[in-house]
C-alpha cells in the first residue's frame, strides 16, 4: 500500500461520511454544509487522479457558487427545522430498499480493473495488454501544455459546439431564474 | 279430361281472386259474389265428374299430370308440381267439390246479412283450392302445400268475425295445433327422402317395399311421424282440442272444414301412404288404438254439451276416431267409405244446425233478447216451426246412429266388423271393437238428446221470439234435401255382400292400396254366424241409444242457461271436457311463455349477453381507465420512486 | 504509484455516493434537501468520469466540465421554482405540492 | 333476351356503373335544393334498377365460375386491385339489393322530413357498400366495402332513429367493428404467408384460394377470425343482441337495408371466404357441430324470444335472427340441396322481412308507435294493409306455396343427413314462428278497435301499394316457381360442394341413391 492509496482512502472515507451526514441531518443548513465538505473531499480525490484543473473548478464553481446559492436560498426562506423530516415509514422503507438494490447492482464493479475493461471492450478471449487498448498519454506533451492547456485544447476544438450550447443553456437558466423568482415584472 | 284436372283447381282459384277483388272494391255486390262463388264450385264439380267418368273407363289406374318443375335442385331432389289422378283422389275430388258446392249454396243464404260476404266467399273458394291440391298432390311436398293451405284457410275462416277476441284466438289455436301436426309431416318427409330417395307417393310405395323390411324401425318412425301430422289435422287424441273451439267460425265453415273435408285429410294421408303403415304393424295398432280411444273419449264429452255445434264437433272427433280405427285395421276401403258417408250426414247435421241457429238468431234478434242462439237449452219444440229441417236432421240422426237402411250403418258396421275380425290376430283389436261399440251407443244417445232438446218439448226461448221462428229459406233447405238423399243412398256405394251389394268402393280403391295389402295378412274371415250377431249387436246399440236419449231428455226438466243449476260430479267433468284445455294451457302454454319471457329474453338476452357481455366489456374499459388515472396523484415523491424503480430495473437487466 | 490502479476503489466510492444521493432523494421531504441530494448524485458521476478520464484521455474531464454547467443551471432554475412555490404555499414540503394531478 | 343484352354490349362495365353511380349521386344530392334530393335519389335508384336487372338474363347460369370479371391493379406494391365479379352465390343478392333500392327510397318519401339530403346521400353510400361487398373478389376491396357500410348505417340510425338511437347506433358499430378487426389481421396474414411462399403478393380471391393449402397450419385461428366477423354480422346466437336494438331504432329505410342485405353479408362471407379458405378446420366434426348447434339454438331461441316482444320491430328483428339461423344450418349441412336452400332463405327472407319492415314503417308513419298494444282491430279500417301483412306473415313463417317454405324446406331436408337431431329440433320452430307471427298479427289487426287514435288511420295510398305489391307478387312467384332462381345458384352450389367434398367428414345418414 503506497502513500497515494492511503491518502485516496482517507479522502474517500471523508467524502462518504460527509455525504451520509448530509442526507441524514434534519436541518437543511447543516446538510448543505456537509455537502460542501463532500465536495471538498471530492476535489482532493480529483487531484489524486491528476485532474487538477477540474478539482480547481470543483472547488471554485461547484462548492463556491452552487452551494452558496443553496445556502442563500435556505437563508432566504429561513425554514424552521422540521423534526425527522422523513416520510412515513412505508415510503422510507421503499426508498432505502431501492437504494440497497441499486447498491447491490453497482458493487460488482469494484473488481473492475483496466485490463478487464480492455478485454471487454475488445472482447478477445485471451489476456490483452491494457496499454495497447488505451494509448498511454505521453506525459511530456501534458506537462508542456500545462494542466489547463491539456484540457483547453480539445475543449475548444473537438467540443466547441457543446461548449457554445452550454453557454446558451446558462443564458436560458439565468433568464428563467429571474422570471420565476421575481415577484412581479 | 284427366290431363285437364288442374282446371278443377284453377276455377276455385279464379273464384277466390275475383271475390277478393270484389271484397276490396265493392263488398256489397252480393249477387255477383254468390254467382262467382257457387258457379266456380259447380264448374269444379263438373270437371271432377268428367275426370271420374274417364277414369272409370280407362285401363290405367293412376295418372300423373305434371304442371311445372317446382323445385329442380339436384338430380336426386327434383320436385315437380304434379297432380296424381287415381281412384282415391277422384273419389275425394267428387266429395269435396260436391259437398263443398252444396255448402257454398247454403252459405249464400246463411251469410246474406253479413258485411264481410265477399271476403267470406273468397276464403271459402281459397279453401277448396288448397283442399284439392292436398288431395291431388302427387308427392308429399305438393300435398303439403294443400295441407298447410287448408290450415291457413281454416285460421282465416274460424277467425272470420275477428272483432270478437274469442274467435281469432280459436283461429290461432287451430292453426298452431295443425302446425304441430305439420312438424310431424315435415320430419316424415325428411326421413323418407333420406332413406328412399324419393318423395312421390308412387315412389314411396315402390321403394318402401324394396328398402324397408317389415317391422323395422325406419317405416315405424315415418309412420308415427305421419300419424302425428294426421292427429293434428284430423283432431285425434293429443291434438283434437282445436276442433271444438273452431265452432267459433260461421256454421257453413264448420260444416265444410270441420266435418266434410279438412278433418278427413288425415285419413286420406294414411290411405295414400298405406304402404308405409302396413310395413310397420306397430304403427297400425297405434292408429287403431288412438282412433278407438278418441271415438270413445269424444263421445263421452258429447253427452253433456249444451251448445248444438259443440255436440256436433265432438261427434265429428268421435266419427274421425272411427275412420282411423277402420284404417288402423287395414280396412282402408271401409275407412274411406265411412269418410264419405260421414261427409254427407255430418254436413247435413251441421247445415241443419245452421238453419236452426239462423232462425233462432233471427227470432231472438227481433225479440231483442241476448240469449245464445246456439244453446239448445233456449230452443225446444222447433219441429212445428221448422218441419223440413226437423225431418232432414232426423234422417241424419238415424244415419249417424247406425240405423240399417241409412249410410251410417253400413260404414260403421264394416269398421267394427274389421276390428273384431282383426281381434283374432291381436287382442288389442277386441278392445278397440268394444270401445267402438260403446261409442256407437253414446253417439246414438247424444244425437237423439240433441234432436229431443231442439225439436221436441216446448219452446224455451221466450214468447216474443216464438212467433218470429220460421223455416229457413229454400236456398238453405235445398242443399239439405240433396244431402239427405245422399245420406239415404250413401250406403249403396259400398253395400256389403250380406246386404246383396257388390261393395263397389272396395274394388274401386283396390289398386290404390294394392301394394300395401300385399305386405299384410288379409283380414281373417269371421264365421257368418258371428257376423250376424255383430250386426244385430250394432243395431241394438243404435236403437237403445236413440230411445234412451229421447226418453231421458224429454223426461228431465231442461232449464234455460241463466238459471241452470251448476253441473256436479261426473257431469261437470264431461261438461268441462275433462279440463283438457286447462291442463294443456298450464302444462304447455304457460311454461313456454314463462321460458321465453323470463328465462330467455330477460335473463339470457337482456341480462347475460347485453348487461354482462356488452356492458361488461364497457365497464372493464372504464375500470382500466380509472386505474390509469390513479397513477397521476400529484405526489412528486411517488413519481420519483416510480422513476427510480424503472431505472433500477433497467440497470439490473443490462448489468446482468 | 500508477493512479490507474485506483480505478476499482474510485468506482466503489462513486457508487456509494450515488446510492446515498438516490436514498436522499427518495427519503427526504424537504425540496431543497432533495435538490442537494441530486447535486450529490451529480458529483458521484463526476468522480466516475474523472476515474475513467485517466484511461480514455482527457475527454472525460471535459464531460465533467459540461456536467457542472448543467448542474449549475439546473440548481438555479430549481431553486427559483422552489422560491416561487414557497411564496405561494409557505412550505417546501414535497407532500403539500400536489396541484398537478390527473 | 340474353343475346339482346350482349348485343348492346352489356358486359363487365355494368358493375362499375352499379358501384359508381350512387357515389356520383352523393355530391349531386348534397348540393341540390332540399326539395329535389328525393327525386335525384329516386332517379339514381331507377337507373340502378334498370341497369342491374339486366343481370338476371345476362348472367349465364351454365358456367359456374366468376362472370363480369374486372381486374385492374390499384396498389401495385401490395397487390391490391379493383377486382370484381359475380357468380352463383352473389348474383341473387346483387339483384335483390338492386330491386330493393328504389323501394327503399320510395318508402321513405313521406317518412323522412328533416335533413333529407343527408338521408338520401347516406342511402346511396349504403347501396354502393352493399353491392361492393357482394361483387368484390379482392379481399382488401371486400374489407373496405365491409367497413364502409358501418358509417352510413351509424348515421342513419343515429340521426333519424327514434328514442335511444345513439345507444343502438354505437352498439351496432362497436359490435361489428370488434368482430371484424381480427378479419383484417387474418387477411393480411394470409396474403403475407402466400406471398412468402409463392412470391406473388396479391389480395385476389383466386390467388388466395389456389394457395389455401399453405394456410392449413394457421387454419384454426384464421378461420375463427373470419368466423367471428361474419358471426356478428349473421347474427349467430351469442352475438345477436345488437340486431333488435339497431332494428328498433333505425328508420324504415335503415331497417330494410339492414334486414335485407346487411345480414346476408355474414352468411355470404362464410360461403365465399371462411369455409373455402380453411375447409379442413371449418368442416371438421367439432367445428361443424358447434356451428350447426349455435345456428339451431339461434333458430329456436330467437323464435321463443320473439313470442314475448312488446315492440313490433323487435319481434321482426328476432324473427330475422331465427331465419338467418336457418341459413347457417344450411351452410353447415354441406350438401348441394342445403346450400341452395341457404341461398334461397337469404333471398326469401329479404323479400318477406323487407315487406314486413316497410309495412311497420307505414304504420309508424301513421301512429308513431311500434308498441303492439297501441294498435288493435286495424283490419276493419285498413283492409289492404291487413291483407298484405297477413300474406307476408304467412310467407315469413314458411307456408308452402309462398317463398319462405322453399328455402326452409331445402335447408332442412339437405342438412337432415348430416345433423338429423339438430334438424329435428330446428323444425319445431315451425310451431313457434307461427306462434309469434299470428299472435302479433292478431293483436294488431284481428281484434276489436278500442283505441280511438287508431280510427283515423288511412289505408295504403298508391305510393305505398307500389312498394308492397311487387314484393308480394315476388313472394308468390318465388314460392310457386323458384326454378329460375335455383338454376342460377346451382352452378356455384355444385362447385362449392365439389371443392369441400374431399374434406367432408362422413354424414350421419348415407346419401339417398338417385331414382325417380
Amino acid at each position: 500500500m503506497n502513500v497515494t492509496a492511503v491518502v485516496f482512502y482517507v479522502f474517500a472515507a471523508w467524502a462518504v461520511a460527509s455525504a451520509l451526514l448530509c442526507i441524514t441531518r434534519s436541518n437543511a443548513l447543516t446538510s448543505a454544509l456537509w455537502l460542501v465538505s463532500t465536495m471538498f473531499a471530492l476535489a482532493a480525490i480529483f487531484v489524486i487522479l491528476n485532474a487538477q484543473f477540474i478539482a480547481a473548478i470543483q472547488v471554485l464553481v461547484y462548492a463556491g457558487a452552487v452551494m452558496v446559492l443553496f445556502l442563500f436560498v435556505i437563508m432566504l426562506l429561513n425554514l424552521e427545522v422540521v423534526p425527522h423530516d422523513w416520510k412515513r415509514w412505508p415510503v422510507w422503507m421503499l426508498g432505502l430498499g431501492l437504494a440497497a438494490v441499486l447498491g447491490a447492482t453497482l458493487l460488482p464493479l469494484r473488481n473492475y480493473t483496466s485490463d478487464r475493461l480492455a478485454r471487454e471492450i475488445s472482447n478477445l478471449p485471451g489476456a490483452v495488454n491494457s496499454n495497447l487498448v488505451f494509448p498511454r498519454e505521453d506525459s511530456a506533451l501534458a506537462v508542456a501544455q500545462g494542466a489547463v492547456g491539456h484540457i483547453a485544447q480539445p475543449l475548444f476544438q473537438a467540443y466547441l459546439i457543446p461548449f457554445e450550447i452550454t453557454s446558451v443553456l446558462l443564458l436560458v437558466a439565468v433568464i428563467g431564474a429571474v422570471v420565476l423568482a421575481k415577484r412581479k415584472l | 279430361m284427366i290431363q285437364l284436372v288442374w282446371l278443377a283447381v284453377l276455377f276455385p282459384l279464379l273464384g277466390a281472386v275475383i271475390n277478393a277483388a270484389l271484397a276490396f272494391r265493392r263488398p256489397m255486390a252480393k249477387t255477383a259474389v254468390s254467382i262467382v262463388g257457387v258457379g266456380v264450385m259447380a264448374a269444379a264439380f263438373a270437371v271432377a265428374l268428367a275426370v271420374f267418368r274417364e277414369l272409370q273407363q280407362s285401363p290405367v289406374a293412376s295418372y300423373s299430370v305434371v304442371l311445372w318443375h317446382w323445385m329442380p335442385v339436384t338430380d336426386r331432389l327434383s320436385i315437380d308440381l304434379a297432380f296424381q289422378v287415381d281412384h282415391l283422389s277422384s273419389v275425394m275430388l267428387l266429395v269435396i267439390t260436391g259437398v263443398g258446392g252444396l255448402i257454398h249454396l247454403f252459405s249464400v243464404g246463411y251469410m246474406r246479412s253479413d258485411p264481410g260476404y265477399a271476403r267470406y266467399f273468397a276464403y271459402l273458394n281459397l279453401f277448396i283450392v288448397f283442399m284439392l291440391v292436398l288431395v291431388l298432390g302427387a308427392s308429399l311436398p305438393v300435398s303439403f302445400i294443400g295441407w298447410e293451405g287448408v290450415g291457413l284457410c281454416s285460421y282465416l275462416l274460424i277467425g272470420f268475425w275477428y272483432e270478437v277476441d274469442a274467435n281469432s284466438n280459436a283461429g290461432k289455436k287451430a292453426f298452431l295445433a295443425n302446425r304441430i301436426g305439420d312438424f310431424g309431416v315435415l320430419i316424415a318427409m325428411f326421413l323418407i327422402w333420406w332413406s328412399l330417395g324419393t318423395l312421390d307417393f308412387t315412389g314411396i310405395m315402390m321403394q318402401g317395399g324394396a328398402h324397408w323390411s317389415r317391422g323395422s324401425t325406419m317405416p315405424l318412425l315415418v309412420a308415427l311421424f305421419l300419424f302425428l301430422g294426421c292427429t293434428g289435422k284430423s283432431a285425434q287424441i293429443p291434438l283434437y282440442v282445436w276442433l271444438p273451439d273452431a265452432m267459433a267460425g260461421p256454421t257453413p265453415v264448420s260444416a265444410l272444414i270441420h266435418a266434410a273435408t279438412m278433418v278427413t285429410a288425415g285419413v286420406f294421408l294414411v290411405v295414400r301412404t298405406a304402404a308405409v303403415f302396413t310395413l310397420a304393424p306397430v304403427a297400425l295398432e297405434v292408429v287403431a288404438v288412438v282412433g278407438a280411444l278418441t271415438a270413445f273419449f269424444a263421445a263421452t264429452i258429447g253427452l253433456r254439451q249444451y251448445d248444438i255445434k259443440k255436440v256436433l264437433a265432438y261427434s265429428t272427433v268421435s266419427q274421425l276416431g272411427y275412420m282411423f280405427l277402420g284404417v288402423g285395421t287395414t280396412a282402408f276401403a271401409s275407412g274411406i267409405f265411412h269418410l264419405i258417408t260421414h261427409a254427407f250426414f255430418k254436413a247435413l247435421l251441421f247445415l241443419g244446425a245452421g238453419s236452426v241457429i239462423h232462425a233462432m238468431h233471427h227470432a231472438l234478434h227481433h225479440a231483442h233478447s241476448h240469449a245464445d242462439p246456439q244453446d239448445m237449452r233456449n230452443m225446444g219444440g222447433l219441429r212445428r216451426a221448422m218441419p223440413w229441417t226437423f225431418a232432414l236432421m232426423g234422417i241424419a240422426t238415424l244415419a249417424i246412429a247406425g240405423v240399417p237402411p241409412f249410410a251410417g250403418f253400413f260404414s260403421k258396421d264394416e269398421i267394427l266388423g274389421a276390428a273384431f275380425a282383426r281381434g283374432s290376430e291381436h287382442p288389442i283389436y277386441y278392445v278397440c271393437w268394444a270401445l267402438g261399440l260403446a261409442a256407437a251407443l253414446m253417439t246414438a244417445f247424444y244425437m237423439s238428446r240433441l234432436v229431443a232438446m231442439t225439436f221436441f218439448g216446448k219452446y224455451r226461448g221466450g214468447e216474443k221470439s216464438a212467433e218470429h221462428l220460421h223455416e229457413a229459406p229454400w236456398v238453405m233447405t235445398g242443399p239439405l234435401v240433396i244431402l239427405a238423399i245422399l245420406t239415404i243412398g250413401g250406403g249403396l256405394i259400398n253395400l256389403p255382400h250380406f246386404a246383396g251389394g257388390s261393395s263397389w268402393l272396395e274394388h274401386w280403391l283396390a289398386p290404390v292400396v294394392q301394394v300395401a295389402m300385399m305386405m299384410v295378412t288379409p283380414t281373417p274371415e269371421i264365421p257368418s254366424g258371428m257376423e250376424t250377431t255383430l250386426i244385430a249387436l250394432a243395431i241394438v246399440a243404435a236403437v237403445t241409444g236413440l230411445v234412451g236419449g229421447y226418453v231421458l231428455t224429454t223426461r228431465s226438466s231442461i232449464v234455460t242457461p241463466e238459471h241452470a243449476p251448476e253441473e256436479r260430479g261426473i257431469w261437470s267433468l264431461l261438461y268441462h271436457k275433462y279440463y283438457v284445455d286447462e291442463v294443456y294451457h298450464r302444462l304447455i302454454v304457460d311454461p313456454t311463455m314463462w321460458l321465453s319471457r323470463r328465462a330467455l329474453w330477460q335473463t339470457v338476452d337482456a341480462f347475460l349477453i347485453d348487461r354482462i357481455g356488452v356492458g361488461g366489456t364497457a365497464r372493464l374499459a372504464e375500470g382500466l381507465g380509472w386505474l390509469g388515472s390513479r397513477l397521476q396523484n400529484g405526489q412528486v415523491a411517488f413519481y420519483v420512486t416510480m422513476f427510480a424503480v424503472g431505472a433500477v430495473l433497467i440497470l439490473r437487466t443490462l448489468v446482468r | 504509484m500508477d493512479t490507474r490502479l485506483l480505478l476499482g476503489p474510485t468506482l466503489v466510492v462513486s457508487a456509494i455516493l450515488f446510492v446515498l444521493g438516490v436514498a436522499g432523494v427518495l427519503v427526504r421531504r424537504n425540496a431543497i434537501v432533495v435538490f442537494m441530494c441530486v447535486e450529490l448524485m451529480l458529483n458521484a458521476v463526476n468522480l466516475t468520469f474523472i476515474a475513467f478520464a485517466q484511461l480514455h484521455g482527457v475527454s472525460g474531464q471535459i464531460m465533467v466540465f459540461f456536467v457542472m454547467t448543467v448542474a449549475a443551471a439546473e440548481a438555479a432554475v430549481g431553486l427559483a421554482i422552489i422560491l416561487a412555490i414557497f411564496r405561494h404555499t409557505q412550505s417546501v414540503d414535497l407532500a403539500h405540492i400536489n396541484l398537478l394531478k390527473g | 333476351m340474353a343475346d339482346f343484352l350482349s348485343s348492346i354490349g352489356y358486359e363487365h362495365w355494368v358493375i362499375h356503373v352499379l358501384l359508381g353511380l350512387p357515389i356520383l349521386a352523393i355530391p349531386a344530392i348534397l348540393f341540390s335544393p332540399v326539395k329535389s334530393a328525393r327525386y335525384i335519389a329516386f332517379g339514381v335508384a331507377l337507373t340502378e334498377l334498370v341497369v342491374g336487372i339486366g343481370l338476371w338474363w345476362a348472367y349465364d347460369s351454365s358456367r359456374s365460375g366468376m362472370q363480369f370479371v374486372t381486374d385492374i391493379s390499384w396498389v401495385q406494391g401490395f397487390g391490391i386491385g379493383y377486382r370484381v365479379g359475380i357468380d352463383g352465390l352473389s348474383v341473387l343478392m346483387v339483384l335483390l339489393s338492386v330491386i330493393m333500392l328504389p323501394l327503399v327510397v320510395w318508402s321513405s318519401w313521406r317518412g323522412i322530413d328533416q335533413k333529407q339530403r343527408g338521408f338520401y346521400a347516406l342511402i346511396m353510400a349504403l347501396n354502393t357498400g352493399m353491392l361492393g361487398v357482394f361483387v368484390a373478389t379482392d379481399l382488401f376491396l371486400f374489407y373496405m366495402f365491409w367497413e364502409m357500410l358501418l358509417i352510413p348505417m351509424y348515421f342513419m340510425i343515429g340521426i333519424w332513429g327514434s328514442a335511444n338511437r345513439l345507444y343502438a347506433a354505437t352498439k351496432f358499430v362497436i359490435y361489428t367493428f370488434v368482430g371484424s378487426f381480427m378479419m383484417l389481421v387474418a387477411i393480411i396474414w394470409m396474403v403475407a404467408v402466400v406471398a412468402k411462399t409463392t412470391g406473388v403478393t396479391s389480395f385476389a380471391y383466386s390467388n388466395l384460394l389456389d394457395h389455401a393449402e399453405l394456410l392449413r397450419p394457421w387454419g384454426a385461428w384464421l378461420f375463427t377470425a373470419f368466423a367471428l366477423a361474419f358471426a356478428v354480422k349473421v347474427p349467430l346466437f351469442p352475438f345477436h343482441t345488437w340486431l333488435p336494438d339497431a332494428h328498433t331504432e333505425a328508420p324504415t329505410a335503415g331497417s330494410v337495408d339492414l334486414a335485407v342485405i346487411l345480414l346476408k353479408m355474414g352468411t355470404y362471407g362464410f360461403l365465399r371466404f371462411a369455409i373455402p379458405f380453411f375447409p379442413m378446420f371449418a368442416l371438421s366434426k367439432t367445428t361443424g357441430m358447434v356451428m350447426a348447434t349455435l345456428a339451431v339454438i339461434g333458430i329456436i331461441y330467437a323464435a321463443l324470444v320473439a313470442m314475448v316482444q312488446p315492440d313490433l320491430k323487435r319481434l321482426i328483428a328476432y324473427s330475422s335472427v331465427s331465419h338467418l339461423g336457418f341459413v347457417m344450418l344450411g351452410i353447415w349441412g354441406s350438401t348441394v340441396e342445403s346450400v341452395q336452400g341457404a341461398i334461397m332463405v337469404m333471398v326469401s327472407h329479404g323479400l318477406s322481412t323487407g315487406a314486413l319492415f316497410f309495412m311497420i314503417g307505414m304504420l309508424y308513419e301513421r301512429r308513431h308507435t311500434r308498441k303492439i298494444t297501441d294498435y288493435g282491430g286495424l283490419a276493419r279500417i285498413t283492409p289492404m294493409l291487413a291483407t298484405a301483412f297477413v300474406i307476408t306473415a304467412f310467407s315469413s313463417i314458411g307456408l308452402p306455396g309462398l317463398n319462405g317454405f322453399v328455402g326452409e324446406f331445402l335447408v332442412l331436408i339437405g342438412s337432415f343427413g348430416r345433423y338429423p337431431w339438430l334438424v329435428g329440433a330446428a323444425s319445431t320452430v315451425v310451431v313457434f314462428s307461427a306462434g309469434y307471427m299470428l299472435w302479433s298479427t292478431q293483436r294488431v289487426f284481428f281484434n276489436r278497435l278500442t283505441n280511438p287514435l287508431n280510427e283515423g288511420i288511412g289505408d295504403l295510398n298508391l305510393r305505398e301499394l307500389a312498394v308492397i305489391v311487387p314484393l308480394i307478387v315476388a313472394m308468390i312467384w318465388v314460392g310457386l316457381y323458384p326454378a329460375p332462381l335455383l338454376k342460377r345458384t346451382s352452378g356455384a352450389a355444385h362447385a362449392y360442394i365439389e371443392m369441400i367434398q374431399p374434406v367432408l367428414p362422413k354424414p350421419a345418414l348415407a346419401d339417398p341413391e338417385v331414382h325417380r
